[in-house]
């Protein structure tokens, strides 16, 4: 299916079909596609050069031209990719018409699009998120947002010379709501004992269609057949890992870079994710934010405040501590990437609430999501080691009959 | 003994008019801290400046609450004080924790690769040294500041914090609603501690007080630009740094001073390269690096430093204050790092370069400080499309070898002046 | 009688061995890490032995630990430093809450309950800093051996504030004080104050609580003792066999292994 | 007229004289060790020896390199960029790009024609991308100083470094070392990853041809072949490339003696 994206990616190129690069997070999908625009995510782009190892080229080219070290992988692989012309090995990456900025969750999402418009000359439309501090919505919030998905409407009845179809708009958002439900489905399988899914590795690949094939029906359609598998899985008591011994709740971008060594660190632990806040950073369906053809604009509205990283502190605080309990964990990883501070600024003090305010073991793990440079395997599997010893430990001591160690468990 | 004696004015703009009947509240400093308005000359306002600002108990702030006041303390780069001032609030602008710092806790919550002023922004907050504020604005600058609002939150649970989403889109019809509803989010929780509501009048006449002192900054600024010998970098960013911390009120009698007894210095103007500052619009470089700067051979004609002071210029008084006050924002046309730019950077910094008729661009950013890191690339392309010659250099709060920084900015100036 | 268990660490800098019967110590030994690790284990492991004058056959289990763990191919079990100072710390002071391990490259704080399990654990990441190895090369820049320069910090008068925090940076900082005529003792005391300050920032992410106790080859240091326990206003333990903390408690790990074993 | 440069650097002070700012004379160095001012005053007292000089021979003395504040009897300082620069310009006069590799730190400096910086950039976080850390390699694998360089260029499959401290390298290498790659490898590796270290400098900048190496690794054949191998271009080295920063420095002291006094010289 990703192979079949990048396909039609270059097709777009070669038809003049027009090109618009989006963020993931709070991203105008089913707008742009109503107005027959293929959509490029460079973030996914990104993910994927570095899971096939080529980031860092790109990266160092990017640091050529003056990104520091501490920039945002993300943006030093995109902005060297496109100096570099722009071809991955899946596939050339055609040039934008337009850039649409969602601004929601990430300061970096403005400076990347702004390098990005004056680099390759594209028209840049920037879409003001507030940032989510309240659990619901607020009514001036929505209402800025809508204000500017008109002004953004007309910018692409100009550029397309369409006009804007709603009844096109709402049938593409049916297509959302329902690839949106089932993609909710699947998440909450981790509930199960053991749990049939992988909430963070294996997620994290279920996650493209939902973030970049919204809307269609093919999105649709995988996530019938993915949610078909995870029943026979639990009919056939197949599970992830063989024996289920840990269940964590992850928090944060995965490395990338080294994703499958990561993965095996776990496995070897019999430790499986059952919820992980990543593979919301396209949206919090699962908390309700989905999109809704009898409110077409207010419910994209409402959708991209509730991107992930959108969320002040207290609410992804809460909303981990919800995912610990609902879905029974008994650990809560978290992975912070070094050059991303949308993310990772204040996952230490997370840590902190974690540990002396829910009594939950927390490990905190750093590295980076696209520079290889920063994976130290022997350090990360030392922790990890270190970490899931102690998790042994006291379960064993705790099941011995040995009074339960105070603030352990929630 | 003198004590410096800040007359509270709920927001008048009277401003050198000794208050009646000094109502509530009166601040009082402790005793070795001078009269700042009875100061006689420039040199000595200065010193004692600097001696505020290296102490990071907040004195002004701690002498505000003890008279019975409640104080507000602002993260960079843009916040609307104003609104502060009008609830008879102390706003303080916080700077970070200055070279004397020891960062011993807030890494725990943050993590490494972040900028020193959100670290030691934190580090005060832990060790109690923020404790006379009663609210807490960040706006939204970067993630960092951002989600530093959350660990506020967490930290101080019974203190106002507000995170405040300053608009990015300046184009929509829609953007000047919002930032007055946004606004009008502070406003509720700034009431909350002041114990009064905000009332138009009141608003009106801060904005006044407000107007006077970026004219009067503005003044100094152009001193600055025009005959750089006459006014260090340095003492200007003293003059505009004790506004951080004492109300308008006090500090604006010291400008004027400042503006009569500069104009008539007579010093020699030395053979130094024309430079602006860009980058330090949040951290703030520390005043050896400042120094070290002019030392080695240039004449900072412009900088980023006290950008509070300069978003916008004369706010319009009647009417809605609070929209006129959003207004301003959105139209106003800085560009910097932490605001979505209208027009290229590569374009934008030529034209900040030539209208200072600057030599040379001197791209000073905090370390980690992803926001001016960004920019600068975007900078470059421009100033090497017109030949215009700069350096990049990073900074920290807590450096205290500049060995590194002086060898490239003598290099610098060097390259400049010789040929 | 029980048989003997023996633990191995072998860290960054020197592996330590120590064998263990029902908590008593037959044996121990430390030896610098070469570049061939399987051998320095070997050569620990023998050495070990001699001083406890035992045969290799009457040592039961083996278990190592230390960054070099997987290189013990002899052994029955591996076990991460984190778990093995803990054990060591606790067993040594049972009313151990916090353990700092300080060795030639990485600094851990460990959080550790009432029996000795590890609660919680943060290690220093963005560099080598503050660690041994950062006091090795600033002992060798000013001319002297790493067991001197403890006691030496201890007689400042005047100590010098070393701001630099990379290793490499912070020699030739020490050789500009040298040169400067700043006295030697007074630059340790700043070095040794710069390292306890940065560790209380480790200690603070895992919670301090009291007893501390100090392990890891830095804890031979006297000067670090003082700094560390100054800073924290505390006293905290300190053992002789500080160093082998993390070899006693990979023993007293396989000791559980061989209990487990002769019970079922 | 006789000028005089001196380059206190962190590991070794240099020192040339300069005739009417057109030829060398001679030049000089002794190591640091931690008293640039002594070392620098030896390396004078030497040049002076060897050329005969008496007091008042000398018309002007300029001091660059990171002690050049510590040499109290200086007419002038100038930094080591500026100087190395002017002095690699003098030595190669096609040079458009300037790559110093010395102790403590590495700087990519492109020129003008005339031996102006136009833009330059160094190391800064991290001391791993310099002399001082081939220093460390040769101490811990045990390779004498003399032998690193050849030891490294008889490598078949160099082992790249990827760690960014110093520190960290040298546990990186040992386990190389356990791992039982060939010592020449590891050598090379050494090298390979400070050339490359220096080409994200160079990149930084703009590469331009011609490039001139200075700094004291221009004496290590082995860094001179990872430089070329890495940037894929020619790269001038010669021996006198440890002393560009000490010959800029005279010739800078020239021109400003020259400026001074006008064409007459000065006589003190
Ligand atoms: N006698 C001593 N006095 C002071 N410090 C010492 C002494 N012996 C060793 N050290 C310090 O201990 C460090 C090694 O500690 P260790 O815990 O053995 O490290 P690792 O486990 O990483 O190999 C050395 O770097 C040195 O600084
Ligand atoms: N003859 C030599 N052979 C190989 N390397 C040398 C030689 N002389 C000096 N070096 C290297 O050059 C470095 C010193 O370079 P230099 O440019 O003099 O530095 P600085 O100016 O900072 O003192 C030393 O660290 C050493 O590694
Ligand atoms: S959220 Fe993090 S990873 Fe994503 S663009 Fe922002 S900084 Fe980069
Ligand atoms: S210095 Fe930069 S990164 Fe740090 S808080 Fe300020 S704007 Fe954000
Ligand atoms: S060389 Fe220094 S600064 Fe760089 S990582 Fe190592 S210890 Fe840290």
């Amino acid at each position: 299916m990703v192979e079949r994206y990048y396909l039609q990616l270059g097709e777009a190129e070669k038809a003049k079909r027009p090109v618009a690069y989006m963020l993931v997070g709070g991203n105008l999908t089913e707008i742009v596609r109503s107005f027959g625009y293929e959509v490029v995510f460079p973030e996914i782009v990104a993910l994927n050069c570095a899971i096939k190892h080529k980031s860092l080229d790109n990266i160092l080219q990017a640091e050529a031209q003056g990104y520091g070290l501490d920039v945002c992988g993300y943006v030093k692989n995109d902005l060297g990719l496109q100096a570099l012309g722009g071809d991955t090995p899946f596939g050339h990456i055609p040039k934008p018409d337009l850039l649409v900025c969602s601004f929601s969750g990430c300061y970096v999402y403005i400076k990347w699009w702004e390098a990005l418009a004056e680099t390759l000359g594209a028209p840049l439309f920037n879409f003001d998120v507030p940032y989510q501090r309240t659990e619901k919505p607020l009514k001036e919030d929505v209402e800025y947002m809508v204000a500017q998905l008109w002004d953004f409407i007309h910018l692409l009845e100009k550029q397309t010379g369409r006009s804007f179809d709603m009844a096109e708009l709402k049938r593409v958002l049916e297509r959302s709501r329902r690839a949106e439900e089932l993609w909710v489905q699947y998440l909450d399988a981790g509930r199960n004992v053991p749990s049939p899914i992988e909430a963070y590795f294996e997620a994290v690949f279920y996650m493209f269609p939902i973030n970049v094939l919204r809307g269609t029906d093919e999105a649709v359609r995988f996530y019938e057949t993915v949610n078909e598998e995870v029943k026979v899985r639990l009919k056939e008591g197949n599970f992830p890992v063989p024996e289920e011994k840990v269940r964590l709740v992850v928090e944060g971008v995965p490395p990338y870079t080294n994703y499958r060594t990561f993965w095996d660190f776990f496995r070897k632990w019999g430790a499986v994710s059952v919820a992980a806040t990543y593979p919301k950073v396209g949206g919090l369906f699962d908390l309700g934010f989905v999109h809704d053809p009898a409110r077409p604009l207010e419910s994209i509205a409402e959708y991209s405040l509730g991107a992930y990283v959108n969320q002040n502190w207290p609410l992804r605080r809460e909303l981990i501590k919800k995912y610990v309990h609902d879905f029974q964990a008994d650990a809560v990883l978290i992975h912070g990437i070094k050059s991303c501070r949308s993310f990772t600024a204040g996952q230490g003090d997370l840590r902190d609430w974690l540990i002396h305010e829910t009594g939950t073991p927390t490990l905190y793990l750093e590295s980076d999501h696209e520079d290889p440079r920063y994976f130290a395997p022997a350090q990360i599997k030392n922790r990890m080691d270190a970490f899931f010893e102690s998790l042994e430990q006291r379960k064993s001591t705790a099941a011995a009959g040995a009074a339960p160690v105070s603030g352990v468990r929630v | 003994m003198t004590l410096l004696q800040i007359h509270e004015n709920r927001g008048s703009a009277r401003v050198a008019a000794p208050a009646e009947e000094p109502s509530v509240p009166t601040m009082n400093l402790s005793s070795d801290l001078k009269e700042v308005r009875a100061t006689r000359d420039l040199a000595e306002a200065l010193k004692l400046t600097k001696e505020l600002i290296q102490d990071s108990s907040f004195p002004t702030a701690r002498a505000w609450v003890a008279g019975g006041g409640h104080a507000a303390a602002f993260f960079p780069v843009y916040t609307p004080q104003e609104i502060a001032h009008a609830l008879g609030l102390l706003p303080v602008s916080l700077r970070g924790g200055g070279e004397d710092l020891e960062i011993t806790h807030a890494d725990a919550a943050l993590g490494s690769f972040l900028c020193s002023i959100s670290k030691s922004t934190l580090e005060l907050a832990i060790t109690g040294k923020l404790d006379p504020f009663g609210a807490f604005v960040f706006p939204y600058i970067c993630d960092v500041s951002r989600n530093l609002e959350g660990i506020f939150s967490r930290l101080r649970p019974n203190a106002v914090t507000h995170m405040l989403h300053l608009p990015q889109n300046f184009t929509s019809a829609s953007s000047v609603p919002f930032l007055v509803a946004e606004y009008g989010r502070l406003v509720e929780k700034l009431e909350r501690l002041a114990g009064q509501r905000l009332s138009k009048e009141a608003l009106a006449d801060s904005l006044q007080v407000y107007n006077r002192r970026r004219a009067l900054l503005a003044d100094l600024a152009a001193i600055r630009r025009n005959e750089p010998w006459k006014l260090a970098a340095t003492e200007l960013n003293l003059l505009e740094r004790l506004g951080d911390l004492v109300p308008p009120e006090v500090q604006m009698p010291v400008l004027e001073r400042a503006l009569r007894e500069v104009k008539e210095r007579q010093r020699p103007k030395r053979d130094a390269v024309r430079v602006i500052l860009v980058g330090p619009f949040c951290e703030q470089p520390t005043h050896d690096l400042l120094s070290l700067i002019e030392e080695a051979g240039c004449y900072v004609v412009g900088d980023e430093l006290s950008m509070l002071h300069r978003w916008m210029g004369d706010v319009p008084v009647s009417g809605d204050p609070l929209e006129n006050l959003a207004r301003a924002y959105i139209r106003s046309p800085v560009d910097i790092g932490v605001r979505a730019t209208p027009m290229p950077k590569g374009v934008s910094i030529v034209a900040r370069a030539k209208e200072a008729e600057a030599q040379g661009v001197l791209f000073l950013t905090a370390k980690f400080c992803e926001p001016a890191l960004e920019d600068v690339v975007l900078y470059r392309k421009g100033l090497d499309d017109h030949k215009i010659p700069y350096l990049h250099l990073e900074f920290e709060e807590k450096s205290t070898s500049y060995e590194q920084s002086r060898l490239q900015i003598e290099t610098f100036v060097e390259s400049v002046l010789f040929d | 009688m029980m048989k003997a268990a023996a633990g191995i660490d072998i860290g960054s800098t020197t592996a330590k061995c120590v064998i263990l019967r029902d908590g008593e110590l037959l044996g121990k030994s430390l030896n610098p890490v070469g570049v061939n690790i399987v051998r320095d284990a070997e050569e620990a492991l023998r050495l070990a032995l001699v001083d406890a004058r035992l045969d290799r056959s009457e040592v039961a289990f083996v278990t190592g630990t230390g960054y070099g763990r997987f290189k013990i191919a002899f052994g029955q079990l591996t076990v991460t430093e984190i778990s093995c100072h803990a054990r060591g710390a606790h067993f040594l002071f049972p009313r151990t809450r916090l353990v700092i391990d300080i060795g030639g490259q990485d600094t851990k704080a460990i959080r550790v309950n009432e029996r000795g399990e590890v609660a919680d654990f943060a290690m220093n990441d963005k560099c080598a800093a503050g660690t041994g190895r950062f006091l090795d090369v600033c002992a060798g820049a000013l001319g002297y051996d790493v067991a001197e320069i403890g006691p030496l910090s201890l007689e400042a008068r005047h100590p010098v504030k070393v701001t630099s925090t990379c290793t490499v940076f912070a020699e030739s900082e020490v050789t500009s004080h040298v040169s400067r005529g700043k006295d030697p003792k007074d630059i340790l005391a700043g070095l040794h104050a710069s390292i306890a300050n940065r560790s209380l920032s480790l200690l603070q992410r895992v919670g301090i609580e009291p007893e501390v106790t100090f392990t890891g080859g830095v804890s031979r240091n006297e000067g670090m003792v003082r700094a560390l326990s100054g800073r924290l206003h505390m006293p905290i333990n300190v053992s002789p066999l500080s160093q082998y903390m993390g070899a006693i408690g990979a023993a007293l790990a396989g000791a559980d292994r061989l209990r487990g074993g002769t019970a079922s | 007229m006789i000028t005089c440069g001196l380059d206190l650097g962190s590991g070794v002070v240099k020192g040339a004289l300069i005739e009417d700012g057109r030829k060398i004379l001679n030049t000089a160095s002794r190591p640091t060790r931690g008293n640039p001012s002594s070392a620098g005053q030896q390396v004078l007292e030497d040049l002076a020896e060897a050329e005969n000089l008496v007091p008042g021979d000398l018309a002007y003395l300029c001091t660059t390199g990171f002690g050049r504040y510590m040499f109290p009897n200086r007419q002038l300082q100038v930094s080591d960029i500026t100087s190395s620069a002017k002095g690699a310009s003098f030595l190669r006069p096609g040079t458009r790009h300037v790559l110093d590799i010395g102790a403590q730190s590495s700087r990519a400096i492109r020129i003008s024609p005339t031996g102006k910086v136009l833009k330059f950039k160094m190391n800064e976080k991290c001391a791993a991308g310099a002399g001082r850390f081939v220093e460390r390699c040769s101490k811990y694998l045990q390779v004498p100083m003399e032998d690193m360089s050849a030891r490294a260029l008889s490598a078949q499959k160099p082992k790249l470094i990827s760690s960014v401290c110093a520190v960290l390298a040298e546990t990186e290498i040992i386990n190389n070392v356990a791992e039982e790659v060939p010592l020449p490898d590891i050598l090379m590796g050494v090298y390979l990853s400070l050339a490359q270290r220096a080409y994200s400098l160079m990149r930084y900048v703009g590469i331009e041809s011609e490039i001139t190496l200075v700094g004291g690794l221009v004496h290590s054949e082995a860094m001179v072949r990872a430089v070329r191998d890495t940037v894929h271009m020619g790269v001038n080295a010669q021996s006198e490339g440890h002393y560009a920063a000490a010959i800029g420095a005279a010739l800078l002291g020239h021109q400003r003696a020259v400026r001074l006094s006008g064409p007459a010289g000065v006589g003190n």
